[in-house]
């Protein structure tokens, strides 16, 4: 580190958003053949320090050097020119754009003022193959790829713009560990060949991994700067949420034998070539996770419970009856009174310009009027109770929703649903970007509503989670569920080679990809 | 390798489009007095022709997540400048074209310098000038008439040697010289890009303005084409509010029709030509059944009707209900 | 600058003027520059008389433009507005060949044919999810075809009912035309569905993200599809009083009312994208293009003129402040 | 291969009135029936195309017209102008003898009118007309006369001159232009003072209604109005603005005759004039008449169906207990042609 020179640094940058100050003077030195990690709770203000460095946000002061020269970015386009390649935290590819076509986006191979297809298809195949992705076939739409490998897609298309400093907010948020041990392989060659890159991620254990320098920022301030490893991990968390921190998950309960029909289960569940004889339950009071590599019918699982899929065969029951779900709304009616925090806040879970009382109130406007006419009062009562009860930090009910940290938008996703007191709660993925203090509270509310006697079901791409939450795990592969895990047996290692479909033993891949 | 069955899914509107108009087009020239005679295909050529001209404006407009509501004014106007200034001789007929031709597209890169530095949504805007550009015509043109140079309108109406309609050979060069240049350049990714998702252009710093401005300018360009064709077709130049408003609602038709989707970033100025053509062949299902004059209004909204519900076909196929929503 | 401009100028405000929308605001300046230009003109524009007599012709648009303001509300467009118009007014005129009966019953009778002509627009976008844009077209072309196999062949009726003469041209409350008083109704029940039913949350909610109200477990499909109903059903309703102030019915009638209901509800701020926008703007929209629509003709400006400045009022209008955020 | 120009008169001289003086007299080569015959029609929703259409085939079903046609087809094509175009293209390609055109836009026909010469198909135009082609007969009102009729009766009413109201119809349209063109003219001509108010009606009667409504409200009252259509929503706004009858020269709306004979001794001193649907019949037996060999001029005047205060009379010039909004005046009397208005309404759809 020491005798590097700088290759980028930004000095004194400060953003305000109205009255929120997003960034606050601050810091940042970047070197090459380093991968330097940016930590923060929600809303500490890496994206927006990210999107300054990648010209989409002006600075209201500051300024920024490139190899001792000042740079001023007029947007985006400008800032790739200098060599710097961004993954935004929401992504930029073109949904009806094909891989290729997005791969290459910035510079397309031209001739006769043509785009060229074959070269661009050689190009986005040898991007995608670097990034470990040959599977993805490059005439594919975006649009029709789940997220986890649009964020693949992401990475290519960064890599083939060869950058110097390649920046990644969140950009692995949705992979599981095996997309992103191949991922971590290629940061680390890039970092052999000398390129800088800036990381920011919420998975302590991929900093841990991965990173030579961290930053932490806590409310638009670089708080401090160290080499990684220095410092332990709940030290990191105390400087990042500026509170002292402990356990990450709250303890589970023993294991109850109940006779009760279990709240949720199904019988020989088949959907589309895509779930393939599932049978599972789930008792109230319980917590179990759905895990395994990413796309393996987990999401459309939880859909199918959730009345969003047609077409299905075998049977759902609730408290042991069979019922038929053919739309949410039906599935969240009293008699079976069933959530689902869906994968995608942005696109699924909230309006995004529409005000936190809209958003919350949203999925419960049939309790909260008469003859249809809401009660504002009881309205109003019933959102500040879910503020208080997941303490969501905003400047009001009647601020839009987009205007809160991710984070805060997360919490919101989650409140809208407990606000009906579900018995029966599916969660896709419901911690994905959020920050460590944000995941215990959520971790613990999980708990809580199921020692209230909800019945949880429970994705998570992040096996810790699933290690720490959940009483049972059900691992699926290929749509079908290839294991169960129970107590102790929930072990990164069971997870993983069960993911796999191996039988035996099975290495961890993390392991594997250090070497 | 399974590359087909992407291209095949990319083409699937126009290849659907291409065949709702083979299936209309057949019954019709079946029934048809006369069979398919070169003058009869002519007829149809040059009818659908000047659709699929304003079909394919709008088409531009529309990928990048826009309409042209204006598309039928522009064509109005171009139509009444055609009708005074493309005569003469050979050269002043070129010059007058070409004054046309700039018309056309001046008008269309009003449109995209207001909705992209007015930052305006584009149906009102298109409202707001339409009324602009047919005012104008209205000023050129208070009265129906005007003259062309009919050497060039019969040319360009007529057969080439005998057989092949002008102007499909007129359609087939603008889709080479104009349409094909611009899908392919970088400029005409960034249209289809921002119709696509405006954020995510912007992020991957593409050139997003510069091609919506091209995609307006061009859309411009090609509905003052119309508008020669226009004045090709009729010898006059005409003002009128009607033209121009069921113009506009017929590219619209011919679009959807085509396969090009009203919300941005996907279709093909192919299939919309293929879309104006189709419903070109719906109107004319009236000229060979013996329909009572006064039903005839009501078959064609009929049978329009359920051609625009022939995508909701595959609903059947959707097994997960979030499909719906795109 | 223009947004920090009326930052500055609504901070000085009284708070329940302040929490009126921009759009709304300088809409209803607009109306009042309007009327001063007028003025200048001739004093007789700013006479009760021609003031009452705009708001009475502006009801007629109001009540359609509601109706097109909710399908707007959901990011849905309804262009079947000319011939919904005057299919409602045909058929309130018709049901007087029917009895007596069926003339008291005019007016919802007329009503009805809107609604159901909505429903199949509603059908077509909620459960077939074709482009509304090209839905209502059809729509509107069979509804043309409908009216002119009915005008030909079935002797029809056409003039307006006692009933629908009063509702439109009546007075119940003296000097107050009794259009006006059913705009303001209609207007009042909008606002209430709007903003204090689960109905109105839901139509913001679809015209936000579609996808995210479904998932929240509201019936997305009926929401949609009772919104084009209703849409029908005031744009029958805007055509009955049409036909009550016209005394009669006709053919063609509703042509002159599409793009201004469009006009007037964009220009009133709601987003044409749906998901946002106040009635009170689509109010002041309403009179706006009425007002310059009037004036214009009695400036006797001649029609190529008037185009043009209708069109450039509008684009300035919006470029005022129906401009999206500035690229973040 | 075309007509043969001959000199007159026409075989049929009471209804087929040469235009002018210098209107040459066409000689077609003769034809044997029974014939083919089309109208290409464009836009259709409105009362006075439904009413045409009616019209047509009414006539078309006389018994001694019906000898003579084989086949007599209908095609309405909208406000598209092209769309008509390519009508009258198909119907020469399809063999017609024939073609009858209502054309949205007449110059536009010049080039198909070629077409049909090279085919030796007979076209005839009606309601609107092609003065710029020879190749073609057309049959039509004298439009311009209309405003100098109403002009005129205003001039006689007025005798000091004073404020006119003219409600003008669809912008760009060349009938509205030229009726406009006939009150001008014979307003400037009289010599008197007149101060003339322009709105634009748009031949609608709620537009016209609203037009007037504003301009009785901001430059009214008025001596005199003259309308070119919309007349009955015009005098409704007079009503309801409760402004003063005045002398009024109008189209032949039911309604308004309805109004005029109702309110004549109130000051409502109309003309009604206008051009009748049946128009239609006299251009198809022109069109067979043609086809015949007989003697046509190229350019038909038909007479105006002119009704004046104080004659209007219930049953023949209005029909009080009938629609508003058909067009009375649909005789021409010196073609034989009498098809009544009312009877063409009433026919249902079953005795078609
Ligand atoms: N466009 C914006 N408008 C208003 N406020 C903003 C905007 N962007 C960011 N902010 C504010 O700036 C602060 C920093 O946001 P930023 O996105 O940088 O946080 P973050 O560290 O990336 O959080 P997360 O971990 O949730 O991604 C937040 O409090 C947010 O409220
Ligand atoms: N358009 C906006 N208007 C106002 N504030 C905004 C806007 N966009 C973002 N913000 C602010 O930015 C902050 C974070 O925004 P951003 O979208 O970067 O979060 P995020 O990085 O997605 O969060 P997370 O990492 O938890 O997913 C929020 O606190 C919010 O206040
Ligand atoms: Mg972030
Ligand atoms: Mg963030």
């Amino acid at each position: 580190m020491i005798g590097a020179e700088a290759l980028f640094r930004m000095e004194g940058i400060s953003k305000r958003y109205g009255g929120v100050r997003a960034l606050e003077k601050a810091e940042l030195v970047v070197e090459p053949g380093r991968i330097h990690a940016i930590l923060g709770e929600n809303g500490a203000g890496k994206s927006t320090l990210i999107k300054v460095m990648a010209g989409v946000v002006t600075p209201d002061e500051g300024r920024m050097v490139l190899k001792g020269d000042d740079v001023v970015f007029a947007g985006p386009a400008a800032a790739q020119k200098s060599g710097i390649a961004c993954i935004f935290q929401e992504l930029s590819l073109i949904p009806d754009l094909s891989v290729a076509d997005n791969i290459v986006i910035a510079d397309p191979p031209q001739r006769f003022g043509m785009i060229d297809r074959k070269a661009q298809r050689r190009l986005a195949e040898a991007a995608l193959d670097r990034a470990g992705a040959a599977d993805i076939h490059p005439a594919a739409l975006v649009k029709d790829l789940p997220l986890s490998r649009r964020q693949v897609v992401e990475i290519a298309k960064a890599l083939a713009r060869q950058p110097q400093i390649l920046i990644l907010d969140e950009a692995t948020s949705a992979l599981t560990a095996a997309d992103v041990a191949k991922v971590f392989q290629v940061l680390k060659r890039l970092r052999q060949d000398g390129m800088a890159l800036l990381y920011i991620s919420h998975r302590m254990n991929e900093i841990a991994e991965l990173a030579d320098t961290c930053t932490v920022f806590r409310n638009g301030r670089n708080v401090a700067t160290y080499a990684n490893g220095s410092k332990s991990n709940d030290e990191v968390v105390e400087m990042m949420i500026g509170r002292e921190y402990h356990n990450v998950f709250p303890p589970k309960p023993p294991a109850a034998v109940s006779d009760r029909a279990p709240a949720l289960a199904c019988r020989d569940l088949s959907w589309a070539g895509r779930l393939k004889d599932i049978s599972l339950s789930v008792a109230a009071g319980e917590v179990v996770g759905l895990g395994g590599l990413d796309g393996q019918g987990q999401r459309e699982l939880l859909l199918a419970f959730f009345g969003v899929l047609s077409g299905l065969s075998g049977e759902i029951l609730i408290d042991g009856k069979p019922v038929t779900l053919n739309s949410p709304a039906a599935a969240k009616r009293g008699e079976i009174g069933m959530a689902l925090i869906p994968e995608d806040r942005k696109t699924e879970g909230l309006m995004l310009p529409m005000s936190v009382r809209d958003n919350l109130s949203f999925a419960s406007l049939d309790l909260l009027s008469k003859a249809s006419v809401i009660d504002s009062a009881a309205e109003q009562r019933r959102n500040e109770d879910m503020l208080d009860l997941l303490a969501i930090k905003t400047a009001g009910l009647d601020i839009p929703v987009g205007a809160l940290s991710g984070g805060n938008q997360q919490k919101v996703v989650i409140a809208k649903w407990l606000m009906r007191r579900p018995r029966i709660i599916l969660l896709n993925d419901p911690t994905r970007g959020i920050d460590v203090g944000t995941k215990q509270e959520i971790y613990a509310l999980l708990r809580r509503l199921a020692a209230d006697g909800a019945a949880i079901l429970f994705y998570s791409t992040d096996y810790d989670e699933l290690i720490g939450c959940c009483d049972r795990v059900l691992v699926l592969y290929d749509g079908a569920v290839k294991r169960e895990l129970k107590g102790d047996e929930i072990s990164e290692h069971a997870l993983i080679s069960s993911a796999l479909n191996i039988t035996g033993n099975g290495h961890s891949l993390r392991e594997g990809a250090e070497a | 390798m399974k590359d087909w069955r992407y291209w095949l899914a990319e083409q699937r509107g126009t290849l659907v489009a291409l065949a709702i108009f083979a299936l209309m087009f057949t019954i019709y020239i079946s029934n048809h007095p006369a069979g398919l005679t070169t003058n009869v295909a002519q007829t149809a050529a040059n009818k659908g022709t000047l659709l699929a001209l304003v079909a394919m404006a709008q088409t531009l407009v529309v990928i990048t997540a826009g309409i042209d509501l204006s598309v039928g004014a522009i064509l109005v106007l171009t139509n009444c400048i055609a009708s005074m200034v493309v005569t003469g001789n050979a050269f002043e007929t070129t010059l007058g074209v070409v004054f046309v031709l700039f018309v056309g597209a001046l008008c269309g890169a009003l449109n995209g310098l207001i909705v992209i530095y007015g930052r305006l949504q584009p149906i009102v805007a298109t409202i707001g000038t339409g009324a602009i550009f047919f005012g104008i015509a209205l000023i050129l043109r208070p009265l129906p008439g005007g003259t062309v140079n009919e050497t060039l309108a019969d040319a360009m109406t007529g057969k080439v040697f005998g057989i092949v309609p002008a102007s499909l050979l007129m359609l087939l060069a603008i889709v080479l010289v104009v349409w094909l240049p611009f899908c392919s350049s970088v400029i005409g990714r960034a249209a289809y890009a921002a119709g696509s998702s405006e954020t995510a252009a912007y992020m991957s710093g593409m050139p997003i303005r510069r091609g919506k401005f091209a995609a307006y300018t061009l859309g411009g360009l090609l509905a003052s084409i119309g508008g020669l064709f226009l004045t090709f077709f009729t010898y006059s130049g005409q003002a009128s509010s009607a033209t121009a408003s069921t113009y506009t609602l017929l590219s619209i038709a011919a679009v959807v029709l085509g396969g090009v989707s009203l919300f941005g970033g996907r279709g093909s100025a192919i299939g919309a030509i293929f879309g104006a053509f189709a419903f070109r062949a719906i109107g004319d299902l009236m000229f060979v059944f013996d329909f009572d004059a006064l039903w005839q209004p009501l078959f064609q909204g009929v049978i329009l009707l359920l051609a625009v519900s022939i995508g909701a076909l595959g609903l059947w196929r959707v097994r997960n209900r979030l499909e719906w929503f795109g | 600058m223009s947004d920090t401009t009326m930052g500055r100028i609504s901070e000085r405000m009284p708070r329940f003027i302040r929490r009126i929308e921009p759009p709304v605001a300088i809409s209803f300046a607009c109306i009042i520059l309007l009327l001063l230009f007028g003025g200048l003109y001739s004093s007789a524009f700013l006479s009760a008389d021609y003031l009452l007599q705009q708001l009475k012709v502006a009801s007629f648009l109001g009540v359609i433009a509601t109706g097109m303001m909710l399908v707007i509300l959901l990011g849905q467009i309804d262009l079947s507005v000319p011939w919904v118009v005057a299919a409602g007014a045909m058929m309130a005129c018709a049901a007087t060949a029917y009895g007596p009966a069926a003339t008291l019953a005019a007016v919802p009778i007329g009503i009805l044919c809107g609604m159901l002509i909505g429903l199949v627009n509603g059908i077509g976008v909620a459960y077939l999810r074709i482009p509304s844009m090209i839905v209502t077209l059809a729509t509107n072309a069979v509804a043309q075809g409908l009216m002119v196999v009915y005008t030909g062949g079935f002797s029809p009726r056409d003039f307006a009912t006692e009933e629908m003469r009063y509702l439109a041209t009546g007075s119940l409350i003296p000097g107050v035309p009794n259009a006006l008083i059913i705009w303001a109704i209609v207007g009042a029940g909008m606002v209430f569905v709007l903003t204090r039913t689960t109905f109105g949350r839901a139509v913001y909610g679809i015209g936000n993200r579609e996808r995210a109200a479904y998932l929240s477990g509201v019936n997305t499909r009926r929401v949609v599809m009772i919104a084009f109903i209703a849409a029908g059903g005031l744009s029958a309703f805007g055509g009955v009083l049409l036909a009550g102030y016209a005394s009669k019915a006709a053919q063609g009638m509703g042509d002159a009312y599409l793009l201004p209901a469009i006009a007037a509800v964009v220009l009133g701020g709601t987003s044409i994208l749906g998901g946002r926008g106040s009635y009170l703007g689509t109010v002041a929209g309403v009179i706006l293009i009425t007002l310059l629509l009037s004036i214009l003709s009695v400036l006797q400006m001649p029609e190529a003129g008037r185009q043009i400045i209708y069109g450039v009022v509008i684009i300035a209008m919006l470029l005022l402040y129906g401009r999206s955020p500035a690229n973040q | 291969e075309g007509p043969e120009v001959v000199a007159g008169p026409a075989s049929d001289p009471n209804c087929f009135v040469p235009w002018a003086d210098q209107t040459k007299f066409y000689k077609y080569p003769k034809k044997d029936g029974p014939y083919r015959i089309a109208l290409a029609n464009g836009y259709i929703a409105n009362t006075w195309r439904i009413q045409m259409i009616q019209s047509a085939k009414a006539y078309a079903a006389q018994p001694e017209v019906a000898a003579k046609l084989k086949e007599f087809k209908v095609v309405s094509t909208g406000e598209d102008v092209p769309a008509q175009v390519s009508a009258v293209d198909n119907f020469i390609d399809s063999g017609y003898d024939a073609i009858v055109v209502n054309a949205q836009n007449a110059a536009a026909l010049i080039p198909a009118l070629k077409r049909a010469k090279a085919a030796g198909v007979i076209v005839v135009a009606f309601d609107g007309t092609v003065d710029d082609s020879e190749d073609l007969i057309n049959v039509n009102v004298d439009q311009k006369g209309l405003g100098i009729l109403w002009a005129n009766w205003l001039i006689n009413h007025l005798p000091n001159g004073g404020k006119i109201l003219e409600v003008r119809g669809v912008a760009g349209h060349p009938v509205d232009g030229i009726r406009h063109e006939g009150i001008q003219e014979t307003f400037a001509a009289s010599g008197k003072k007149w101060d003339i108010v322009e709105v634009v009606g748009k031949w609608d009667d709620g537009v016209a209604q609203k037009v007037t409504a504003d301009a009785i409200a901001t430059s009214g009252p008025f001596d005199g109005i003259t309308g070119q259509g919309g007349d009955t929503g015009i005098v409704q706004a007079m009503i309801d603005a409760k402004h003063p009858f005045v002398p009024f020269g109008g189209e032949t709306e039911n309604g308004f005759r309805k109004f005029c004979a109702a309110h004549a001794g109130d000051g409502l001193k109309c003309s009604s004039a206008g051009s009748g649907p049946a128009q239609v019949a006299v251009a198809i037996k022109t069109a067979i008449a043609a086809l015949e060999g007989n003697v046509v001029p190229q350019a038909v005047k038909l007479p105006l169906a002119i009704v004046e205060d104080p004659n209007f009379k219930d049953g023949t010039d209005y029909y009080k207990d009938q629609s508003d909004n058909f067009f009375v005046g649909n005789s021409f009397p010196t073609c034989g042609i009498d098809i009544s208005a009312i009877e063409i309404l009433n026919q249902s759809k079953d005795n078609q």
